[in-house]
């Protein structure tokens, strides 16, 4: 996300070994993020084994189906991203350009799945008060969705770069890539944890 | 530095003649502050050369003239309002003080919306020594940022307490455990809601220290007086601890010392405040 | 080159979309008659799977793989330190439930 | 008497405002963790009955310790003027700066001056009715650590501002530790709605983890101001690195020297 890197042409696909992609600070970023959602995710864990019965009953309201086509849906879009860097370093940036779109709108979808899943568990009368479950189901949901909503200004920054030559820094875009990548994975524990941990 | 040709020494004036066709910047009129820092070789460039071709209506005097009319009107609150002379006792019990407010619901109301219309009048006045503080020898904005930090919450603590006390009035006949409750959430913001006044004090006294030239912005007595009443603001602080005594909210030190403490620092900044405008504004038409 | 890097995303892509649709298989096998039963197995391979998938995303598209080694292995430490935590909380919870 | 040697450092306002940003963080960590024991905060769950005994427990720690922040906690101003300071050292608009100065300075009388009269208040006459002493508790633990919009857009400002910096006033690390403390303000709101478990005001996720990280990231902010101002040159361009020790002393005695 930070403009302030030199390295503003696009560098060879032999990359040497001793380059951190994304830049440093985005690591620590990362890393940081993923310690805060673990430690989450062992209270989670902790107070599930506690009150089993509960869990397992406000889980069997969960669509597995669902959070699987979710979760497809969001490797898709890092897929994408990836495509579109390794796109942006070999100069063709069309394709990378279009790699960036292919992800936001991917990430619509998987914002759209997830409202329409909250709609249906709210429906049914699951909130966020109703039950332990759906307590820790909500919060980790919509803390999720709300790194996915700043996911789409990093991906606003990241077009940004890609538009202009003049403004075009492989270490940005790079840096962008990573952040969405860390929205991806801090869903595949999520859901592994929410939909499948019995 | 651009624009600063001769470096002036401890105590000195740097006056800098204007040239021809110089481009006259539309920044407020402040004096040629000294730019002179304690072993320091080059000096900050100067922020109040850029002056206006002719006297112009800054607006200054007249924010500096509304304070005698806000005064008036505190004062006038501050009388109205009848439960500070003599202040109300802490130990009254809940019957009493909701007798008090049945009975004096027409003046704490008219009383109190008159403090919360005006007591953030006081904002003005601490921008203008703000403005002051830009002429001082300082190297940064950050004792500028210190007083406006603590100028909007000042007043604002002080507004908080208004709002509990037109609240106790509002329904005087409601349970008196809640009346009470209302009055005592209004004493206490009020006479202990004082860090920001005491670090708004603090602040000054070291900014003053700070600006050391033969002829500062403020004389050095002013940094003396502020700690002063920094100091006499302190007790109001303990308020909480006692019901008696002269800690208690309407003892001597919590509201006798501490309010005139406010009432004197009102003055006497008022008064330097006044000599500083009026020696900026002397600068001005020699320089013009 | 270029055709050899996209094609190895996709294969990091296949793998992983199909991790997660053994998920599908893993959860039919932990329900009798509609209803979920508790079971430490599953939560075992969940939550390894769960993390092999993380380790893949940094690895692949996160593009650690060609990065200093000390990224590589803080990354992979990092990753450990999650299942520990994780496994920690859980049978911390399970010892004391 | 001898004339101080920070008098005649150029950078005395600012080691001044820096050592006042410690002197407040220190007070402030005393009075809450150990003098009034409100924090760790107090059971969210406790019935009027058991708030009478809470206060009745804390009853000199509550007076002695607000009493302490009623004198100092305008202190609070010189980290908030130092980070705005370091905002108008970038080279992003002073509307970042001023924001931010507006922000936190309008946000001290909800963020704290409200807990400090409450819980005075509640311990000052203990006879009170119960469920009026509980009302107080609420509004004093439910203002401190709900009052998070004002830290949200706060700390999103600040983060802006480092990221589009390019005087490297802060590393880009710092900026983006920014967002995570602006998230502990989102994942503080569940502490309205329950009165127990990890959500509460006091639970593991809307308070230990979250103080965890705003521990980290205050630790965080004040050793990067003092190396901002370590590494202060007065100009305007980007700010140099920072030298080791011996270097910092030549070069300052290089700036002195007449």
């Amino acid at each position: 996300m930070t403009t302030t890197e030199r390295d503003v042409s696009p560098v060879s696909e032999e990359r040497p070994s001793q380059r951190v992609p994304g830049g440093r600070d985005i690591w620590v970023f990362v890393l940081f993020e993923s310690a805060i959602f673990t430690s989450y995710f062992c209270v989670y864990l902790f107070n599930r084994t506690q009150h089993e019965q509960v869990f397992l009953l406000g889980q069997s309201h969960l669509l597995l189906w669902l959070g699987v086509l979710e979760t497809i849906v969001l490797l898709t879009s890092s897929w994408a991203v990836a495509r579109c860097v390794q796109h942006a370093r070999a100069g063709r940036y069309d394709a990378s350009t279009r790699d960036a779109f292919l992800t936001a709108g991917l990430g619509v979808l998987f914002l759209v799945l997830k409202v329409a899943e909250w709609v249906r568990l709210i429906h049914a009368g699951h909130t966020f008060t109703s039950s332990e479950f759906f307590q820790y189901f909500f919060f980790l949901t919509v803390i999720h969705c709300i790194h996915l909503l700043i996911g789409f200004v990093v991906l606003g920054v990241l077009w940004y770069q890609l538009s202009d030559q003049e403004r075009r820094s492989q270490q940005t875009v790079e840096t962008c890539a990573t952040y969405w990548h860390s929205v991806d994975f801090f869903w595949v524990v999520i859901f592994a944890l929410l939909y499948v941990v019995r | 530095m651009p624009g600063f040709e001769r470096l002036p020494g401890p105590g000195e004036q740097p006056v800098r003649p204007r040239e021809p066709n110089e481009r006259v910047g539309h920044v407020s009129v402040r004096p040629v502050p000294t730019t002179w820092l304690p072993g320091m070789k080059q000096a900050a460039q100067p922020i109040g050369y850029h002056l206006p071709p002719m006297k112009r209506l800054t607006g200054e005097r007249i924010i500096f003239w509304a304070l005698p009319a806000v005064a008036i009107i505190w004062i006038a609150a501050f009388f109205l309002f009848p439960g500070f002379l003599p202040p109300m006792s802490p130990e009254w019990s809940a019957q009493r003080v909701a007798t008090f407010y049945a009975d004096h619901t027409s003046r704490v109301r008219y009383s109190m919306i008159l403090f919360n219309w005006f007591c953030v009048a006081l904002i003005p006045i601490l921008m203008l020594i703000v403005e002051r503080m830009r002429g001082m020898a300082h190297r940064t904005p950050i004792l500028r940022y210190c007083v406006i930090g603590v100028a909007g919450a000042a007043p604002i603590a002080f507004l908080t307490a208004t709002i509990f006390w037109l609240l106790a009035a509002f329904r005087p006949h409601r349970a008196p455990s809640l009346t009470q409750l209302y009055n005592d959430l209004a004493w206490i913001t009020f006479t202990c809601g004082v860090p920001f006044l005491v670090a708004l004090c603090l602040f000054l006294a070291v900014a003053i220290y700070l600006d050391e030239r033969a002829r500062p912005v403020f004389a050095r007595w002013v940094g003396h007086f502020n700690l002063l009443i920094a100091v006499a603001l302190v007790p109001a602080g303990f308020a909480g601890l006692t019901l008696t005594g002269p800690f208690a909210w309407n003892g001597f030190l919590s509201f006798w010392v501490k309010n005139v403490a406010i009432a004197l620092w009102l003055v006497v900044m008022a008064v330097v405040l006044g000599q500083s405008i009026r020696r900026d504004q002397s600068v001005e038409q020699v320089l013009v | 080159m270029e055709d050899g890097s996209n094609r190895r995303l996709f294969v990091v892509w296949l793998i992983l979309v199909a991790i997660s649709l053994v998920y599908l298989w893993i959860d039919h096998s932990a329900t009798h008659q509609g209803i979920p039963t508790a079971s430490t197995v599953v939560t075992v391979v969940a939550i390894c799977f769960a993390l092999i998938k993380v380790r893949i995303i940094m690895r692949e598209f996160m593009e650690v793989r060609g990065a200093p080694p000390v990224l590589r292995r803080l990354t992979d430490y990092w990753v450990l330190l999650m299942a520990v935590a994780l496994f920690g909380a859980y049978f911390a919870g399970r010892a004391v439930a | 008497m001898r004339r101080p040697a920070l008098l005649d450092d150029p950078k005395r306002e600012l080691w001044l405002a820096w050592y006042a940003t410690i002197g407040f963080y220190s007070l402030y960590t005393v009075v809450f963790f150990i003098i009034t024991r409100t924090q760790p905060p107090g059971k969210p769950w406790y019935t009027p009955t058991q708030v009478v005994g809470w206060f009745a427990s804390n009853h000199e720690g509550l007076l002695i310790g607000f009493s302490l922040i009623f004198i100092l906690g305008g202190l609070s101003a010189t980290s908030i003027a130092l980070i705005t300071y370091s905002m108008r050292r970038m080279s992003v608009s002073r509307a970042f700066a001023y924001s931010y100065l507006i922000i936190y300075a309008v946000s001290a009388v909800p963020g704290f001056l409200f807990i400090c009269v409450a819980m005075t208040v509640g311990a000052f006459r203990p006879g009170r009715d119960p469920e009026i002493l509980r009302w107080l508790y609420d509004l004093g633990f439910l203002s401190f650590s709900g009052t998070m919009g004002v830290f949200l857009i706060g700390s999103l400002i600040w983060m802006a501002a480092i990221l589009l910096d390019k005087n490297r006033v802060f590393p880009a690390w710092f900026g983006y530790l920014n967002l995570c403390n602006a998230l502990t303000e989102v994942v503080v709101a569940p502490s309205w709605i329950f009165h127990a478990g990890v959500f509460a005001w006091n639970g593991v996720i809307a308070w230990w983890i979250n103080v965890v990280v705003f521990g980290l990231y205050t630790g965080a902010f004040i050793f990067l101001l003092r190396n901002m101002i370590l590494r202060e040159d007065f100009g305007t361009g980007p700010l140099p690195d920072l030298l080791p020790e011996e270097g910092r002393r030549r070069v300052l005695a290089e700036f002195m020297s007449p």
